[in-house]
């Protein structure tokens, strides 16, 4: 027989609310506190730095980087990375140039649909050929430099007539850049379609855990291509920038923002591994990159200083941003 | 409503004439890595403390985009008496560089890079564009090295970057001079991207592909000679083989002074560094009127040397001195305008 | 009477909106196998972590041997002789047995950071041989059976008698859930014979096998000790009485809840179903039909499984539901299909952890909480809750990552993911109630039972044959991937596990 | 660049574990027999010495990375350390700009500070939580401009006869260079296979967390890694030194990528947990006879990168069929 040797009453069952502690709160904030910090520090080693026209300067800078990150973001949000942008985005600025003349105004509509097939071409490679998205856009990557390098001629491509692009180089209300308005815009429109649709959880759970997502049947490969495709079509968006500024294509021209671009986004404290992040965060950390990527050396940092601080700094900013409780296993 | 340019208040001058004090001066180039752009950077400094200056040193790790987001940045500052001495990424970086200055009012000497169809003389603020003239070099290499190789036989060639136009004009040059020169025959080209490292393997590639065939190297710079040059020596055919190449870094005007290099042709960092400033300085403060520079001093080859073993001791110490930088004085390299 | 191994007093942790223990007391005698049982939740886990210093209690004592100790970590623990093989299996999966064996604490096996292999083997197989494994100890280990990993898990833990000079107490966390009933049964012998020079802690959701194997077992309830009792002659509806605080109802299998099934156009039916590891197989599931497949690992029904779930390519074969032609091409082929799928492996294929309770249970249906192509946040919520309550999931709230709540809870998230919808057609269970509590267990029987009576076809996996039995209304038993024999199992005429275990081997 | 605990265990087996590692070594085989029969220089032995000699320095470079790659980190910080290196060895040995003429002990040094950027990069990691991609790329940075610094306009040519010879003598037809690089493989595999070390690192891209589980503090660990990795980035340094006969900031430009390539293509995971020195060193030699086999072939030096590209993509494509799985996780 049984013998219960002590009985006490059951404990309530846990139905406590769960509302996010301050910490938890902040820490969402980090990207942002980040970058005020940095303006901040700029602003006391060069007084002069913290103006309008300056700030202007540095929001026009930042655009396309800021549509470069948050295209890439979504990759990064589904585990995957995408190496191949900044060469996209140059091939693109090529392509635009060498179209304008003959399509016009068109010619910013098809480079980037051409970018954003370029883009799920090679989701549809990592997807069906199984190749880890890094080899397969650094595959990508010398694949894209090489064409451009072959249809712009090995050389740089003038915009004679730059009037199709040149809206993006106007300025709103005579502050506010054009382009960072249209790279607020595309990182809005990211943000409110995966919010408001399904998107944000199949994202969410093809980045945390891919063979749970397709254990529930999510479109995994489905929405990895798009985020490829986005990926895409955001390099061919931010090339549209970069020609409507350089008023030329040129085969090379993109190619030092991919490093940039992916600190971008992990500055913003998106979580390398995928799942955890927003297009939001890489926006702050776009803005972070470009303010060290500029400020730096205008505030009179000599060269070698610079490269050592902006490494240091970097490092800084993602220790702050990281949500460590998001991420348990820090790679 | 939009505007073409950013609001704010206006700072820049441009016409009336500034104090010495006031003057600010800028130089950028790629880096502060390579022997090249350090000696640029340092004739700068020199003319800028000969005036009781300090130039702002900028470099941009040879990245376009850098490149142009430092020049907005800077001429969202103050740009009243901002001189500006440039040396664009590449023939497509100047073009926003020159509407930039020309919108802020900012004086700016380009060098090396820009399109053929901008003009200096179009614009205000656009003071003028040095270069050289690399069809000339590419060419002037090119005959040394078929004299070196008896007129006869074949050569590789190492390109630079391709999409610039340095490295088109001076392989150009080498065309030409291969028209001249019917006994020598380009067996193979291959872009060693104005590296020395790549140079390397890629010219231990090429001599194993063409062994003994290859009579002669011609290299777009003298950082890719030299890179040819190791290869050789690990080749075990140092000394056999005749290397040529371009800029005069001291290095390579060791190497020719010492028999192992062919022929370099010199370009002058130090007084590149500093006559960009120089000439912005002379307008800014007044001591020279835009209107006055001669149409041909506003885009022109300065002059360039063709150096062998003969004349190489003269190029082993820097040759700038003082009073190139006079306001008098500035144009005085002019070796004719661009063509 | 010698003093306890193993003592805890008023042991208590918070976790943020849970007190996963409040104020726990334990006694582990020496030489005694002590149960431990309790609802999921209920903080068994909790307490054992906190019993090897991998989880640090805010308040109470734990003493050894008398002593009081503070455990901060695995180490620690060991050095008092405390080690535990957890409820997930945690070994390397690229490293050899032996070095899994001796792992933290390789002793002679490495010397200055160098490898010393023969010591290594030597080491690892003196372990095994104390369990009586004989597997190779230089295989590795992604190479073993499930059976033998569990194994190389026991042989680790008895390495910390090398850390301590004292008899050792083993901790097992559910070693039996994953586990067939023979290897069940080699287990139990290693238990029995670990009492011998150590004390073992044993939990198991089985409540027979709990008192089987132990002397005396320690009730938990929400975070507290709510009694024990002496196995002696206990019965498992008494220790259920006690983890639930009332009776559990009778019919555990909820077996007159069973309905009648017509059997004129199947909802399922497959015709020469081939692939890796199995072959030929033919399948019919009425409408409301369970139908259990049973087999040893390696038979291949979790492959068929997945393969009906278009998760493992097939090689011929056709699928029919509702008599019209199905490919399976991929997972998401078979949900548009009407097919849902409960994988074994929970915390890698079931549930994406860090995700809210809310958004893992809407996951696949993501029709249910849009209005158009958009999300409706009120009617996520008020689905979830409903969904929540209906299933009694225990969690502070919808928004709690899924991760967080105890494996019983996080399976019946899983579950009613394939629910939400409320157009699902067939239900592929793999073993739908590892892990998981009598209770749950019982609602997820239930509920089984419910869907059955609107129509859905199930295909079952069990956890034991037992539960296949229970539940299902026939039983197709599976050998080397093909189907060996088919028994029908109505209620009244079920069959005995004797019969299938006849056909399975 | 994942946590995610790829395959379930049960689907593996012994036999597909020999069989996966047959793919690199048999691409490698099929492009060196296609290149041998398209160019009869490319098969000579002169090519082949040539090829080798080639491959050292990323060979070395290969072996630091895929201890960080096993253990499911990654490591761009090559290009950086390698520049710092390179000025160090070249400031300490005989050389054009100081007196300096420490030999064997001023590449020691470099060797060590190799080690210290490589340490650097570990503790970001384990301390300050940053994940490895970004806190070797602030590394990399840091490295760049302490090179920079050294550097201080003037190029430093090596006199230093020993350095020197490394890269002209010859022994038994490959030069000393070669012979070193083989010895760090050796090194590498004994590392990898013998000391505790190197098994830990494969077993922390195994399953870092039962690591833990099991009392194994794996920070210094990871720690250790890095700064092993950072020793192979300083001894390329120096290499690449003795190749030049000059301290090159630039030493390392590339380094960091192709040496993942290699990694990679020989069948490393960037996942971790799998592969190995021995594979690498395949992977490395595979890719030198991709690069100059299209050089031999007269391959376009526009589309070179591409094919390359292209051709790497199908080599991983190729080698992952055997593995190819309904449910696999490709990151
Ligand atoms: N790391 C954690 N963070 C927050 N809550 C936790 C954590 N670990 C456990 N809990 C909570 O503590 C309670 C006890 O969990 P525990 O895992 O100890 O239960 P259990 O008795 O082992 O259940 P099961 O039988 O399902 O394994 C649960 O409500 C769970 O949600
Ligand atoms: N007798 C031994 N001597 C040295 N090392 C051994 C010995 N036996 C096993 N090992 C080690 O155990 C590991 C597993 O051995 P095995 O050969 O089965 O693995 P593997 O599949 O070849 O792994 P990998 O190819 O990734 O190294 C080996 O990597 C090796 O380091
Ligand atoms: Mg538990
Ligand atoms: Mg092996």
């Amino acid at each position: 027989m049984s013998t219960p040797v002590a009985m006490k009453p059951a404990a309530e069952p846990a139905t406590a609310k769960s509302t996010a502690r301050p910490a938890a709160r902040l820490t969402g904030f980090m990207p942002l506190i980040a970058l005020v910090v940095l303006v901040a520090a700029l602003t006391v080693a060069d007084p002069d730095f913290l103006t309008q026209r300056s700030l202007t300067a540095a929001s026009r800078t930042a655009a396309p980087l800021i549509v470069l990150a948050a295209g890439a973001t979504l990759v990064v949000l589904c585990g995957g990375i995408d190496l191949s942008i900044a060469a996209l985005a140059s091939l693109s600025t090529v392509l635009l140039a060498l179209w304008l003349p003959d399509l016009g105004g068109l010619a910013t509509p098809v480079v980037i649909l051409a970018a954003a097939t370029i883009g799920a071409v090679q989701g549809v490679a990592h997807v069906l050929l199984r190749i880890p998205s890094f080899i397969v856009t650094l595959g990508g990557m010398s694949v894209l430099s090489a064409v451009a390098l072959v249809v712009s001629g090995a050389g740089t491509v003038r915009v004679v007539d730059d009037t199709p692009v040149a809206w993006l180089d106007l300025y709103l209300g005579g502050y506010v850049p054009m382009s960072a308005a249209m790279a607020l815009l595309v990182v809005a429109l990211i943000a409110l379609v995966l919010k408001v649709t399904p998107l944000q959880s199949w994202v969410s759970a093809t980045g945390y855990s891919e063979s749970a997502a397709r254990l529930a049947g999510t479109p995994v490969d489905l929405v990895k291509i798009g985020a490829f495709c986005v990926s895409g079509a955001c390099a061919g968006f931010a090339a549209v920038m970069l020609v409507s500024r350089q008023f030329s294509g040129g085969p090379t021209m993109a190619d030092n923002l991919l490093l940039p671009a992916v600190a971008a986004i992990v500055v913003g404290g998106t979580a390398i591994t995928g799942g955890h992040g927003s297009v939001w965060r890489s926006l702050a950390g776009a803005l972070v990159v470009t303010l060290l990527r500029v400020g730096l050396p205008i505030v009179g940092v000599p060269s070698a200083y610079e490269q050592i601080l902006y490494g240091a700094i970097i490092v800084v900013a993602v220790a702050l941003t990281l949500d460590g409780s998001k991420v348990s296993i820090i790679k | 409503g939009c505007t073409e340019q950013a609001g704010g208040e206006d700072t820049a001058a441009g016409s009336s004439s500034c104090e010495s004090k006031d003057v600010r001066l800028v130089g950028q180039v790629r880096n502060e890595s390579n022997p090249y752009e350090a000696s640029w950077l340092a004739g700068g400094d020199a003319f800028a403390q000969s005036v009781g200056l300090k130039q702002e040193r900028l470099t941009y790790d040879g990245d376009s985009t850098k490149q142009q987001e430092q020049i907005s940045q800077i001429l969202a500052g103050n740009t009243k008496c901002l001189v500006m001495n440039v040396l664009p990424n590449g023939d497509a970086d100047t073009p926003p560089i020159v509407k930039g200055a020309d919108q802020a009012g900012a004086y700016l000497v380009t060098q090396w890079n820009k399109p053929a169809d901008l003009k200096p003389a179009d614009h205000k603020t656009w003071l003028s564009h040095i270069t050289y003239n690399g069809i000339e070099s590419g060419q002037q290499i090119g005959d040394a090295l078929s004299e070196a190789i008896g007129g006869n036989g074949g050569i590789i060639a190492l390109q630079g970057v391709l999409d610039t136009a340095a490295a088109k004009d001076r392989f150009a040059g080498l065309e030409a001079s291969l028209k001249k020169n019917t006994g020598v025959k380009l067996l193979d080209q291959q872009t060693a991207n104005f590296s020395r490292a790549e140079a390397l393997t890629v010219t231990k590639t090429l001599l194993t592909k063409h062994g003994d065939n290859v009579k002669g190297i011609w290299a777009a710079n003298d950082d890719m000679a030299l890179g040819a040059l190791e290869a050789l020596q690990q080749a075990g055919k140092a000394g056999k083989v005749a290397v040529v190449g371009i800029d005069a870094v001291p290095d390579a005007v060791s190497a020719v002074q010492g028999g192992t290099m062919t022929a370099t042709v010199s370009s002058d960092g130090t007084w590149q560094g500093g006559i960009g400033l120089a000439i912005g300085y002379c307008v800014a403060t007044g001591k020279l009127k835009v209107e006055d520079i001669a149409a041909d001093n506003r885009a022109f080859f300065a002059k360039q040397f063709l150096i062998t073993k003969s004349n190489a001791a003269e190029f082993a110490a820097p040759k700038t001195n003082p009073s190139d930088f006079e306001c008098a004085n500035v144009f005085n390299r002019v070796a004719g305008p661009l063509t | 009477m010698s003093v306890p191994a193993l003592e805890v007093r008023g042991l208590v942790k918070h976790y943020p909106g849970v007190k996963a223990l409040d104020g726990v007391d334990l006694v582990v005698r020496q030489h005694e196998v002590l149960g431990l049982a309790g609802e999921n939740g209920a903080g068994k886990s909790t307490l054992l972590k906190a019993l090897v210093g991998l989880v640090t209690p805010d308040a109470g004592e734990i003493y050894v041997r008398g002593e009081p100790v503070r455990l901060r970590s695995v180490v620690e623990a060991a050095g008092h002789g405390i080690g535990m093989v957890f409820q997930e299996q945690s070994l390397v999966p690229n490293l050899t047995a032996a070095e899994n064996i001796v792992l933290g604490s390789e002793g002679a096996a490495v010397r200055r950071g160098l490898y010393r292999w023969d010591t290594m083997r030597r080491l690892a197989q003196e372990q095994l041989d104390k369990i009586g494994s004989h597997i190779d100890p230089l295989a590795r280990t992604d190479s073993l059976s499930f059976a033998d990993r569990q194994m190389v898990e026991i042989a680790k833990v008895l390495r910390i008698e090398q850390r301590s000079q004292h008899p050792p107490v083993v901790i097992l966390d559910e070693p039996t859930s994953v586990l067939e009933s023979k290897e069940i049964e080699t287990l139990f012998a290693q238990i029995r014979r670990l009492r011998e020079f150590a004390s073992v802690i044993f939990v198991s959701h089985r409540l027979d096998e709990v008192l089987d194997v132990c002397d005396r077992v320690a009730v938990l309830r929400g975070g507290q000790s709510v009694g024990e009792v002496t196995t002696e002659g206990a019965v498992p509806r008494e220790l259920h009485r006690m983890m639930i605080g009332s009776t559990g109802s009778d019919d555990h299998y909820h077996e007159n809840a069973a309905v009648a099934v017509s059997s004129e156009q199947p909802r399922l039916s497959v015709r020469g179903l081939s692939g890796a590891t199995f072959k030929d197989i033919d399948l019919d599931v009425a409408a409301g039909e369970i139908v259990g497949i049973v087999g040893v690992h390696g038979s291949g029904r979790e492959d068929v499984c997945r393969a009906l779930f278009g998760a493992e390519p097939t090689t011929a074969g056709e699928v029919r539901m509702d008599g019209k032609r199905i490919d399976l091409t991929s997972t998401r082929a078979a949900c548009a299909a009407g097919i849902g799928y409960v994988p074994a492996e929970r915390k890698t294929e079931g549930m994406v952890g860090p995700m809210s309770v809310a958004d893992n249970m809407t996951l696949t249906k993501q029709k249910a909480r849009c209005t158009g192509p958009f999300v409706a946040p009120g009617k996520q919520a008020g689905l979830v809750d409903r969904w929540i309550e209906r299933l009694s999931i225990r969690t502070p709230g919808r928004d709690t990552a899924i991760g967080r709540l105890s494996g019983g809870n996080q399976q019946k998230v899983v579950l009613a993911r394939w629910l939400v919808g409320g157009d699902i057609r067939l239900l592929l269970l793999d073993h739908p109630t590892r892990g998981l509590d009598i209770g749950a267990r019982s609602e997820v029987y239930r509920l089984m039972r419910e869907l059955a009576a609107t129509g859905v076809a199930t295909v079952l996996l069990a956890d034991s044959l037992e539960e296949a039995i229970g539940m299902a209304d026939r039983i197709l038993v599976m050998t080397d991937g093909r189907v060996a024999t088919e028994v029908a199992c109505p209620n009244g005429g079920k069959p005995s596990p004797l019969d299938l275990v006849k056909e399975m081997v | 660049m994942t946590n995610e605990v790829v395959a379930a265990p049960r689907r593996s087996s012994r036999r597909g574990a020999s069989f996966r590692d047959a793919g690199p070594p048999v691409a490698l085989v099929v492009i060196f027999a296609v290149f041998a029969a398209l160019s009869p220089q490319f098969r000579s032995v002169e090519n082949v010495q040539n090829i080798v000699d080639a491959a050292a320095v990323l060979a070395v470079v290969t072996c630091g990375i895929t201890f960080v790659l096993m253990m499911g980190s990654i490591d761009l910080s090559a290009a950086g350390v390698m520049g710092a290196s390179a000025l160090t060895v070249s400031l300490l040995v005989a050389n054009n700009r100081n007196d300096n003429d420490f030999g064997l002990l001023g590449i020691l040094v470099a060797v060590l500070l190799g080690c210290a950027f490589g340490c650097l990069s570990g503790l970001a990691l384990v301390l300050l939580k940053v994940p490895s991609f970004m806190a070797t790329l602030g590394v990399s940075a840091v490295g760049l401009g302490v090179a920079t610094l050294m550097f201080a306009g003037v190029q430093p040519n090596i006199t230093d006869a020993m350095l020197e010879s490394w890269a002209v003598e010859r022994f038994l037809g490959f030069s000393y260079l070669t012979w070193i690089a083989v010895a760090c493989i050796v090194v590498g595999w004994l590392i990898q296979r013998y000391t505790r070390l190197g098994r830990y690192a494969f077993a922390i891209g195994g399953a870092e967390e039962v690591l833990t589980l099991s009392g194994v503090k794996v920070k210094p660990y990871k720690v250790a890694v890095f700064t092993l990795a950072g020793a192979f980035y300083g001894l390329g340094g120096v290499m690449v030194t003795s190749q030049l006969g000059a301290g090159l900031v630039q030493a390392g430009d590339g380094y960091d990528f192709s040496a993942i390539t290699a990694a990679v293509v020989g069948g490393t995971l960037l996942t971790g947990g799998r592969g190995g020195i021995l594979h690498s060193a395949v992977g490395v030699v595979l890719v030198m006879v991709l690069t100059n086999g299209l050089v031999q072939v007269g391959v376009s030096p526009y589309w070179q990168g591409g094919v390359e590209g292209l051709i790497v993509v199908a080599a991983v494509a190729a080698a992952v069929i055997p593995q190819r799985r309904r449910n696999q996780v490709v990151k």
